[in-house]
């Protein structure tokens, strides 16, 4: 267990930045998507040269800047961070297969610009989960919703300047409103805000103060989306489905949850948070956000809203984990991180394929779509039943820790709510399956012959789908950092 | 050895020479004044990077030593604003040549010459350690400013003379102040008054004293509620002066302040209601600058009445009475004058462009004007307080000194402010984002005005990256030991 | 507003006479004011710079910066004028014009005038809204104008002995001028004195002052140390600084006399210079 | 009573300066016409030089121009009234005077473009074009 001072979790942070000056000066869309795939090959091969040394106990740090005492703007990869960025950094490679296909096939407009963004996206992810304080992670958090922006915005329609103008009011509100004077209180009291300082001292503040700050982060990290601060997830489905797929089924979306995790492990520590019974603010959050998220989804027609507020639940799951306050719990919450991205991400990818096939955004109108794009739809299945948890899928195993550590620290009405929130979960998501394999179409185009979206827009849901199940089988990549972490 | 005042001559001798030249080879007054800012920036550097070396310089003017000559003091704070006001008016004079010789046309030389004046007067402002020689260059850098800014479209000389009429009370004020303190201790250099007034008894007329230059001093740098003339002067004038006067009138004003409590009357016992007055009406300035802000539609009227703001959150930070605050306002003035450089910088370019500066006229900038907007976002995301730009971490420190102190208002209101920001910029952004530019819209980047934005916009990352640097070298110094 | 005004005014009122407390009384020799470096000047001042006149030593050596910046100051004022009222050369003015062709006789009317006709050419101008020139004026004021500008220069260069110096001296020289506008009209004292060379003079003038402070600098003094005087001039040192008096205060005169009559011309004829009055 | 009575007939010179100087403000303030207002400020500046003249007075002494210049005495400084603030009031006049051409100047231009020099018709018609 010791740590390694090097430049590497730098060169990883800035590699999919490397892409942007590529992607804006290519001549063709070829060169400019090349581009994008060097990046994320590079981070994978960078992740990958220092997974063992991680996996092994150790870290790697870098100090960028002094900039404020106490708070540098430093980097540290340590097992929950790597957790985070290989799941990023690995579908960044998949969404971007995918977003060529549905670019081209939708043919876009100002596609140099989506990717330019996307791969700033990535790069604010990463950074994000190599934070090695609260500071560099608030920078992060803020230049990733910057840099989100104009991808919500993408189809520059009254409909998206609405829905930007709630995700930035959400997001940004609340990270300048909540989390920066929360975070300028935290390092008042204890004077630094790094994650290994071993958290506010239980003497440094007195426990109204500790709880009005526990709340402060708890919602300013509104990209977790707790409810209330789940407004703008829904609203940004306007973005394109890729958008949609990586960032609000992943990146963005598990940034927040990211955050709230590392601020409770880190900025707070469990000791602290323990002894003044604050875990149950937070599980209590994430309980009614589950449970609210789901019954919300049942009565959504639009496909991607659905899933969207599905993702809503599940980020609770996270947050959960974060607040169980357990190994197994921990274990749990930093797993569904991996397991449910792998899902969610299928989902998104399978509902923009049939929206490029046939242009349905409503799941009433799939009846019967199995028999026209039954590969889509075997994805789309697979991806529902790890969400569910159902095995042989990888969600199985997230939910299994996470109930583990309900029952192990004895809170039996969190394992009540996980098991009805999901039944819950099938309860919205079985029924699009049943539609799209067990009813007649009423509609006449998806009759027929089989008629798939283009290979691109294919190739990943399946390959996704492909990885849950596998991940069933075989977790220990990611069930090994996360249990790294959780220790 | 002569670094110091070698900042100031190259300015005052480049006016002189401009005017010569308007009047004899008109084509020279231009690269003269280009020459004298370098000159100037180049000297200032220098200085710095003495004053880093070797500690305060001290330069005896006509060799008579104080407290019965004039002298300037530079320590590292003042190098630093001299680098920054010398830098940020190179810019704007290399930026805005096209305006300067066509907009200006036969008077370009005489515009030169007071462009000079007013950084020449606003350096000697910093340098200066004597406090009646201080009203001097106050006025000489107002004077010329009050011309800058009055030549312009139909309603900057209305502007410019309110500016006038309230900087020249102000400026009195100042002056009576000063009297004040010649009368009760016979000193006008600072740190033969400082050493009288820490010995003398605290007396009423000392308060008073206090008081009248203060008042003065908030009055020149639009504090609220004496801010009525900013946002006219600044939004109704040419681009280049705004962009000349914005980023250094107001900061330069708040540095005099900042200098006077830390340099004359650090042992003095300032009455307990001028921190709290200062406090309350900086708090008030951030609100009232927001919500004024909030209602323009003229975007370099908004722009205005954001500075009223950040007025706001300087002087809070000065008078908070913490180290930390203290600080926060010290890196405030460098970041504030950074950021409005860059914002005025690129509306200037755009309202070249585009004429009026309202809403609707702003439509596709970012297909247009791809450079330019990116460095106003950046300036913006600078204003908002987005890390890693400078703003962030001049913010953290008020912030920080604000709580410490228990000021949860003014905390609120630098929060507040900027929420307001990001709805303002934002509401820019989302017109020069989403809508198409016009039909006749012929916009035109050319990259003698996009290379000095870009550089003023990447040094606001630079900058921010450096904060720490710039805390330990240029500023943690200068603050007396006995703010804690 | 009125009301407003009033409350504001009393208010500051209250608080000025309530910080008087303190202050000294008339004419109080022991006021620290009149102590610490004032009494410096007074027993030191002649000894340092053979100059008399304290204030003249004070103000052109001592404090020899304050007053370059002031000089400045005036410098700007007539900058800031010119840049803000002088009409472009190009723009036409308004009125009614009168010009007798001298040969002939015969009048022409123009609406507008744009540039003044060659005064040296055919044709004169002829003042319509302006009564003839009284003869007395005309020749008194002739008469009076090289006295007051000898006396300008007397006051200017005993400054060092009696009240006066640069500014007094410049002033009263603009006042010639002024006395030459008024009694004759304002494109008599342009042909004296053209817009060119009253800028040249100005910028000459505040040159004079910093060249001065400049021998300094290149004496390896420092900046506005007379010190370099005395030494180039080869006399003694407070000699050396009576003399470097004198030449920044002929700066500082030429430099208000320029900006003055600048100034008047652009105030006077609403930014035209060769018309107006 | 009797305390406030001295400080009435020692002082008055400083209570003649802050009458002058209020009215000077009282004009700026409340005069709608900026001829006035200008007239107002150079009230207001003039008090302030007054205060300072004030300050430089020394009972039973003379003006600062040395009497004798050949004297081997030593000066007494008792002799002579302060010249610093004569010289400091040198310079505010002429600043005072510089800003006054430059007020004026600004004040020309606003009477071309807006025909009229009251504040409040100025106004009007700059919401009323």
């Amino acid at each position: 267990m010791y740590s390694i001072y090097s430049i590497q979790p730098l060169l990883a942070v800035a590699a999919p930045l490397l892409a942007v000056p590529g992607i804006i000066s290519a001549r063709t869309p070829n060169i400019r998507e090349a581009w994008s795939f060097a990046a994320a090959l590079l981070l994978l091969a960078l992740l990958a040269c220092m997974v063992p040394a991680v996996l092994a106990g150790h870290t790697y740090t870098w100090v960028l800047a002094e900039v404020l005492p106490g708070a540098p703007i430093a980097f540290r990869v340590d097992a929950f961070g790597m957790l985070f960025a290989l799941v990023s950094s690995s579908l960044w490679v998949v969404t971007t297969v995918y977003s060529i296909g549905y670019m081209r096939a939708k043919n876009e407009h100002a596609q140099t610009r989506f990717f330019g963004y996307f791969a700033s996206s990535i790069f604010c992810a990463v950074g994000v989960a190599f934070s090695a304080n609260l500071l560099t992670m608030y920078l992060f958090y803020e230049l990733l919703s910057f840099s989100t922006y104009p991808l919500v915005a993408h189809h520059q329609n009254e409909e998206s300047r609405k829905a930007g103008r709630k995700y930035l009011g959400f997001i940004v509100g609340t990270s300048i409103g909540l989390v920066l004077p929360a975070m300028v209180a935290v390092h008042h009291f204890t004077g630094s805000l790094d994650f290994a300082s071993g958290g506010i001292a239980l003497g440094a503040a007195d426990s109204t103060t500790l709880t009005v700050l526990l709340c402060l982060l708890l919602f300013g990290f509104a990209k977790a989306a707790l409810m209330p601060v789940h407004v703008w997830l829904p609203a940004a489905m306007v973005a394109p489905t890729p958008v949609s797929s990586l960032l609000h089924a992943v990146a963005v979306v598990k940034v927040g949850a990211f955050c709230i995790m590392r601020v409770v492990t880190g900025t707070f520590g469990v000791e602290t948070l323990q002894a003044l019974h604050l875990n149950d603010v937070i599980t209590g959050v994430a309980a009614v956000t589950m449970l609210a998220a789901s019954l919300i989804a049942l009565s959504q027609d639009g496909l991607k809203r659905r899933l969207a507020y599905s993702t809503i639940g599940q980020l609770s799951y996270i947050v959960l984990g974060a607040g169980l306050m357990t190994t197994a719990g921990l274990t749990g919450g930093m797993l569904h991180i991996s397991m449910h991205a792998f899902g969610k991400i299928t989902l998104f990818f399978c509902a923009g394929a049939i929206y490029v096939a046939t242009g349905e955004k409503y799941i009433s109108r799939l009846n019967g779509i199995g028999y026209r794009m039954p590969w889509t739809m075997t994805a789309f299945l697979i991806g529902s039943l790890s969400i569910i948890g159902i095995p042989p899928t990888g969600g199985f195993l997230s939910k299994w820790y996470l109930l583990n550590g309900c029952i192990g620290s004895g809170q039996w009405v969190l394992a009540l709510v996980l098991l009805v929130s999901s039944l819950l979960n099938a309860a919205y998501f079985l029924p699009i399956v049943y539609r799209a394999w067990f009813c007649a179409p009423d509609q006449a185009q998806h009759s027929g012959p089989v008629r798939e979206a283009p290979l691109a827009c294919i190739v990943p849901p399946l390959i996704t789908a492909g990885i849950s199940v596998i991940l069933f089988f075989y977790p220990y990549p990611f069930l090994n950092l996360a249990r790294l972490a959780a220790n | 050895m002569h670094d110091v005042v070698l900042t100031l001559l190259p300015l005052l001798l480049g006016a002189f020479l401009a005017t010569l030249a308007g009047w004899t080879r008109s084509v020279l007054a231009y690269p003269v004044g280009a020459i004298a800012l370098l000159t100037s920036f180049g000297f200032a550097v220098k200085l710095l990077c003495s004053v880093l070396a070797h500690g305060t310089a001290t330069y005896l003017l006509g060799g008579w030593s104080p407290p019965w000559g004039i002298v300037f003091v530079v320590d590292t704070f003042s190098a630093g604003m001299l680098v920054l006001i010398s830098a940020s008016a190179l810019f704007t004079f290399l930026a805005f040549r096209a305006e300067i010789l066509d907009h200006f046309a036969e008077k370009s030389a005489a515009f030169v010459a007071l462009f000079m004046l007013t950084v020449a007067g606003h350096m000697g402002i910093v340098a200066t350690g004597d406090l009646f020689n201080l009203y001097v260059l106050i006025e000489v850098a107002a004077l010329s400013g009050y011309a800058l800014l009055g030549f312009g479209t139909g309603r900057s000389p209305l502007a410019s003379l309110n500016y006038l009429c309230i900087g020249s009370v102000g400026a009195s004020f100042y002056l009576l102040g000063v009297g004040y303190l010649y009368m009760l201790t016979g000193s006008l250099n600072m740190a033969d008054l400082a050493r009288i007034i820490a010995a003398s008894p605290v007396t009423v007329s000392m308060h008073g004293a206090v008081g009248v230059i203060l008042l003065g001093l908030w009055v020149k740098m639009a504090l609220f509620p004496f801010h009525g003339w900013l946002p006219g002067a600044y939004g109704m004038t040419s681009p280049v002066s705004a962009t000349l006067m914005a980023p250094l009138t107001t900061k330069v004003m708040v540095y005099v302040v900042i200098r006077i409590l830390i340099s004359v009357l650090p042992g003095a016992s300032i009455p307990d209601a001028i921190p709290a007055v200062a406090v309350t009406l900086a708090t008030a300035a951030i609100f009232v600058g927001s919500v004024m802000a909030f209602r323009q539609t003229d975007q370099r009227r908004m722009l205005a009445y954001i500075l009223v703001a950040e007025v706001g959150y300087m002087v809070g930070g000065v008078f908070i009475g913490n180290r930390t605050a203290m600080t926060g306002a010290m890196l405030h003035v460098f970041a504030d004058s950074l950021m409005t450089l860059t914002l005025f910088m690129a509306v200037g370019s755009i309202a070249r462009q585009r004429g009026e500066m309202t809403l609707g006229n702003l439509s596709g900038l970012f297909r247009t004007m791809p450079f330019t907007m990116a460095a106003f976002v950046l300036g913006a995301m600078s204003m908002i307080g987005v890390p890693p730009l400078f703003g962030f971490f001049s913010k953290w420190y008020l912030l920080s000194g604000a709580l410490a102190s228990g000021q949860y208002v003014f905390m609120a209101g630098l929060l507040v402010s900027s929420l307001v920001n990001v709805v303002l910029f934002f509401r820019l952004f989302e017109t020069a984002f989403f809508d198409a530019p016009g039909e006749s819209v012929r916009d035109i980047e050319h990259w003698s005005r996009v290379t000095p934005l870009a550089i003023v916009a990447v040094l606001l990352i630079v900058a921010g990256l450096s904060s720490g640097l710039i805390v330990d070298r240029l500023i943690a110094g200068i603050i007396p030991a006995s703010l804690i | 507003m009125k009301k407003a005004a009033l409350v504001a005014v009393l208010l500051a009122g209250a608080f000025l006479i309530l910080s008087m407390e303190n202050f000294s009384s008339w004419g109080d020799i022991e006021s620290p004011a009149s102590r610490h470096i004032s009494r410096y000047f007074i027993e030191k001042s002649y000894e340092d710079t053979h100059t008399p006149n304290f204030v003249t030593a004070v103000l052109a050596d001592y404090r020899g910066f304050d007053t370059m910046l002031e000089t400045v100051v005036v410098f700007t004022a007539a900058l800031a004028c010119f840049l803000i009222v002088r009409l472009p050369s190009d723009v036409c003015k308004p009125g009614l014009f009168y010009y007798r062709h001298a040969s002939t006789g015969l009048v022409v009317r123009r609406r507008q005038a744009c540039a003044l006709p060659d005064e040296g050419g055919a044709f004169e101008r002829v003042d319509s809204d302006w009564p003839p020139h009284d003869v007395v004026v005309t020749t008194t004021c002739r008469m009076i104008i090289p006295f007051i500008q000898l006396y300008a220069l007397y006051v200017l260069a005993h400054g060092h002995y009696s009240p006066g110096g640069g500014f007094q001296g410049g002033v009263i020289f603009a006042a010639s001028y002024v006395l030459l506008a008024v009694s004759h009209d304002l494109r008599t004292l342009v042909n004296q004195l053209t817009e060119r060379f009253t800028h040249l003079l100005a910028a000459a003038g505040v040159l004079v002052y910093f060249g001065t402070g400049l021998l300094g600098l290149a004496k390896g003094a420092n900046f506005l140390d007379y010190d370099a005087v005395a030494d180039i001039m080869g006399v003694s040192l407070a000699s050396g600084h009576s003399l470097g008096i004198l030449f920044v205060e002929t700066g500082v005169a030429m430099t208000v006399t320029a900006a003055l009559v600048i100034i008047f011309k652009l105030l006077s004829s609403r930014g035209a210079v060769t018309e107006g009055l | 009573m009797e305390d406030f009575l001295t400080q009435l007939t020692s002082k008055y010179n400083f209570w003649a300066y802050i009458v002058l100087m209020m009215i000077g403000l009282y004009a700026m303030i409340a005069k709608g016409n900026l001829i006035k207002k200008l007239m107002g400020l150079g009230i207001f500046q003039t008090a302030i030089m007054l205060f300072y003249v004030a300050i430089g007075s020394k009972a039973g002494a003379t003006i600062p121009i040395l009497l004798d210049t050949h004297s081997k005495e030593l000066i007494d400084f008792a002799d002579y009234i302060n010249p610093l603030p004569h010289v400091l009031m040198l310079t505010a006049i002429v600043v005072s005077v510089a800003t006054l051409g430059v007020a004026l100047a600004l004040v020309q231009r606003i009477f071309d473009v807006h025909g009229t020099l009251e504040e409040d018709e100025i106004l009007e018609k700059i919401k009323n074009p």
